[in-house]
């Protein structure tokens, strides 16, 4: 890629020519698939949560460089985080992590957030104890 | 690595002989051609032989039926305006084609902030103008009827006689945009009985920088750039000639070697659309069959459950170059308003991809473009959650429905929470 | 045969460097910027590179205010039409100078037959723009004052930071033309508090087809050529890449150069002044004289008793190409309106010619100049009825009058029947 | 003047850098001088009149390159001319003899008939008998 001109940055480019956990969780705990209405992009993101944190995560991306190369991020930053954490990602750590994204494609990273809220919920649903909160210290 | 252009409605590289007769007009015969001067009066004659040879290029009466413009944008934008302008009297209604060109569109829109209205006449499902739509669109306030003669996404040609022959019998002007068929198809712009053609050299190999109106000598047009009497006062600045010069000989070139070019692409085109067909499952060629309908330098696709900046962007990354009508490429979000036109589901207008031909491509590139391309549908429908869906029989194919599952749209509507379109 | 090119506000060889850097644009890096693809990228990196280089030319904040357009009177056009119809909820009331190049001027004609009004603010003899009548001539309804930095015909520098200061104070954008000032006087966009600036690289041996709009991110502006989003919306059309890479590096010479260039062809306008006015008898110049008031490449001068045609026709015959603006060089008979808003007398105006100095003109050159414009004169002279009848009494000089006589323009119109302005 | 560009054509350019006639006429029959409100042009036109023919013709002019080719050539093409004859001259027959004149420039032209007319009247003025047609034919 020495001298070749590219749209992304080379850690865009990367995370879209060689996704990280690209693909589909056998009995994942919670997935969520979420569409853009502005672009049309989709975007789906599997689970895998064992003792309140995020063991594995995997997604499937119907949508530009940018979203693919998102969602690829996202599943990387997220593993590891216990689900509380992961409730309060932001975007902002994907655009942040991937080096920065062409404004008109920060919605990309949107999606992926929105993607994993809702795999969240999904397994928060499925899962109601796991949001209990025994531990919780008052504000 | 192979590296094959195939965005030629993009740009084209300029022949060698239209840069060597541009270059002595950059540093040695430099005049402005207003100047009464030795510097100026040299490049005036200049400038009327590149006149002459697009004259010659499209079939007008005479070089001062030429105007020279900064590209195709500001020559549509001068149609179109211009001859509002210049009817306001008569009448503020126009008639377009629902597939113009943005430059033809933005400009009409443009005009109705001003207080002109526009009727927008429908296409069929593979880009054709209706013609019974057409003539009744008209009425006694239209001014100014424009309906290009080759969609630039799509490549239907339209029935540009037949347009011509609504115009010539209601006596309106017509205004025919030929940014996507000059050079490439034989132009004739008495026999379309159009007013106004417009049209622009670095499409056919010439350089980038100037446009070309014709304008039929007795169809009002006022000028929408205002300053010098330059181009007899309908088009103010500093004329760009050394671009002008070397689009003169581009044009001289095309009209020499067009049927060869053509005859060149159209074999590409047919190699390239069969065998994109026999290698990839679920894609669907947009606008009318390779042949008589359709210009034949112009593939436009739709590859089901994969989005088109992806293909794009890997076709690049495998040294071919192309374009894509999908809403992530354009910076609006929008998709093309031609597929949108034609009718096309939106899932199929995301997988979009044009690939233009162009006449030093050769039957080698369209067969790697064949297997690169069907390795690259390969890897992002891996990647794509609407693949497996389909696979899993959740969603159904628009292209080839197995009658299993519910629509694309449907599912991105149920995903997204609002509609995909 | 010496040749002396004085024309160089019509136009300027382009520096060899900057052809260099264009050439590779037109065969090889050919593609669009607005292509995905390697070939539209390389170009987008081209094009950010040219619009740092214009910024810096101009000390624009960020190469995101500078907007590449066709011409500097497309940018003109931009500048005056694009502001007006942003603020038209606003106000529709504009404010210029009198002496504003045709296509300020045109844009604004064209704006009024659109239910704008606008005032044009006078000049004094000097050409330098009265403070106290711009003051006044703002209302509630003032969206725009234009105020050019340098006037083309007659050089005089605009007292532009008192400009831009009435116009902060007022809160009201200011476009100031810089057509015949980029390249040969420091420009400061910030310093100057203006909203929008043009002008254009072939004034400053970059090459023909691209202009230049600056635009303070804060200003509001909209396009006029409409169509696609090049330019970030506010200029349709495929980029002229190749001219505007080569406008880069005129931009980045010029501002490298500005100072010796500067001094150089100031030394020349001296030398050139005061020959023709040791060696011409009854000549006079238009505008301030030489110095901190007058650009150090304009002369601009009248010669009593013959008219421009003939002269710059004899010039350029004895190879030394000039400008005029006698009514009858130009194609609508009328001479040139800065002369008329200065208040030259039509006699004088009738008689003008423009000598434009470059950074290739010599000392050579100005005395050959002034030696054989001696002798052009006295020919022409030899001819004129005027002259003879100045002779005889009958008339009298208007630059050193001896009180002989009536004036030439009574003169003119008892020979004619009608005033002869 | 070989590869030399020219605003006019090599008629024009010869009349206006090598003009015929220029000059006044030392006890001139006839003066006329007139002006374009167009332009600002200024054409005289002087006459010596023998017999009731145009003997010799001089020209003075304040304009362009063509006003002064114009004038040339009216007075090269009025000498020899009886008073009648040039009554009836046009500016058409200058464009003609000139080979053509830019439609912008064709007020020159206008302007030469203009002059020649003026000094014919100017000498009419000054000998009524001249016009007197004794020989004259009924129409
Ligand atoms: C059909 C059509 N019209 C007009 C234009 C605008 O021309 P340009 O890019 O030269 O400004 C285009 C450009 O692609 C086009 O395809
Ligand atoms: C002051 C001024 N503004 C604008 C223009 C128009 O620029 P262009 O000739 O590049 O169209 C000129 C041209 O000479 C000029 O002198």
């Amino acid at each position: 890629m020495s001298d070749t001109y590219t749209l992304y940055n080379s850690t865009v480019m990367d995370h879209f020519m060689n996704p990280r956990n690209m693909g589909d969780l056998k009995d994942a705990d919670g997935v969520g698939e979420v569409g853009a209405a502005a672009c049309g992009d989709i975007m789906k993101i599997s689970l895998k949560i064992r003792e309140g944190r995020i063991e594995d995560a995997r997604f499937k991306t119907f949508g530009c460089g940018s979203a693919i190369a998102s969602s690829s991020m996202a599943t990387e930053l997220i593993k590891g985080r216990t689900i509380e954490e992961a409730m309060s990602f932001s975007n902002q750590e994907v655009v942040n992590a991937l080096g920065g994204l062409p404004p008109v494609k920060i919605h990309c990273s949107v999606l992926a957030e929105e993607a994993l809220k809702a795999a969240l919920e999904d397994y928060v649903k499925r899962h109601p104890e796991a949001v209990a909160k025994p531990e919780s210290v008052p504000a | 690595m192979r590296t094959v252009y195939l965005d030629h409605q993009s740009a084209t590289p300029l022949l060698p002989e239209a840069f060597e007769a541009m270059r002595p007009y950059f540093t040695e015969y430099y005049g402005n051609a207003s100047s009464l001067h030795q510097h100026g009066l040299r490049v005036r004659e200049a400038l009327k032989k590149a006149r002459q040879q697009q004259a010659a290029l499209v079939g007008a009466e005479s070089d001062e039926e030429i105007f020279f413009t900064s590209d195709g944008t500001e020559s549509a934008n001068l149609a179109v305006k211009g001859v509002a302008y210049a009817n306001e009297r008569k009448g503020k209604h126009l008639v377009v084609s629902a597939t113009e060109h943005p430059s033809v569109m933005n400009s009409v829109e443009f005009l109705e902030k001003q207080g002109w209205t526009c009727t927008r006449v429908p296409v069929n499902a593979e880009g054709f103008i209706q013609l019974d739509a057409l003539r009744k669109a008209i009425t006694p306030q239209t001014v100014l009827v424009a309906v290009h003669h080759v969609n630039h996404d799509i490549g239907s040609i339209q029935p540009i006689h037949d347009v011509g022959a609504v115009c010539a019998a209601a006596g309106i002007p017509l205004y025919v945009d030929c940014e996507a068929s000059a050079g490439w198809l034989p132009i004739d712009v008495r026999a379309m009985g159009a007013s106004l053609v417009s049209f622009s050299p670095h499409r056919f190999y010439g350089p980038k920088g100037v446009g070309v109106l014709y304008r039929h000598r007795r169809a009002r047009l006022v000028s929408i750039l205002h300053g010098g009497v330059q181009e007899g006062g309908r088009r103010a600045g500093t004329e760009n000639i050394p671009a002008i010069v070397g689009a003169g000989v581009a044009a001289e070139v095309a009209a020499r070697e067009l049927s060869s070019r053509s005859a060149h692409v159209a074999r590409l085109q047919t190699r390239l659309w069969d065998g994109l067909l026999a290698k990839v499952p679920f894609i669907k060629l947009n606008g009318p069959l390779p042949g008589p309908g359709r210009a034949p330098n112009n593939i436009n696709i739709s590859t089901e459950f994969i989005e088109g900046e992806g293909q794009l962007l890997l076709c690049d990354l495998h040294g071919i170059a192309v374009a894509s009508g999908s809403s992530c490429v354009s910076k609006s979000l929008k998709i093309s308003h031609v597929l949108a036109a034609i009718g096309l589901d939106h899932a199929l207008a995301q997988g979009n991809l044009i690939l233009t031909l162009g006449k030093d491509n050769t039957e080698a590139d369209v067969d790697y473009v064949v297997e690169t391309f069907a390795k690259i549908v390969g890897k992002l429908r891996g990647m794509s959650p609407m693949w497996d869906e389909f696979e899993r029989g959740v969603i159904d194919s628009v292209i080839a429905p197995r009658g299993v599952g519910r629509s694309f749209s449907e599912h991105a509507a149920a995903v997204s929470g609002k509609p995909a379109h």
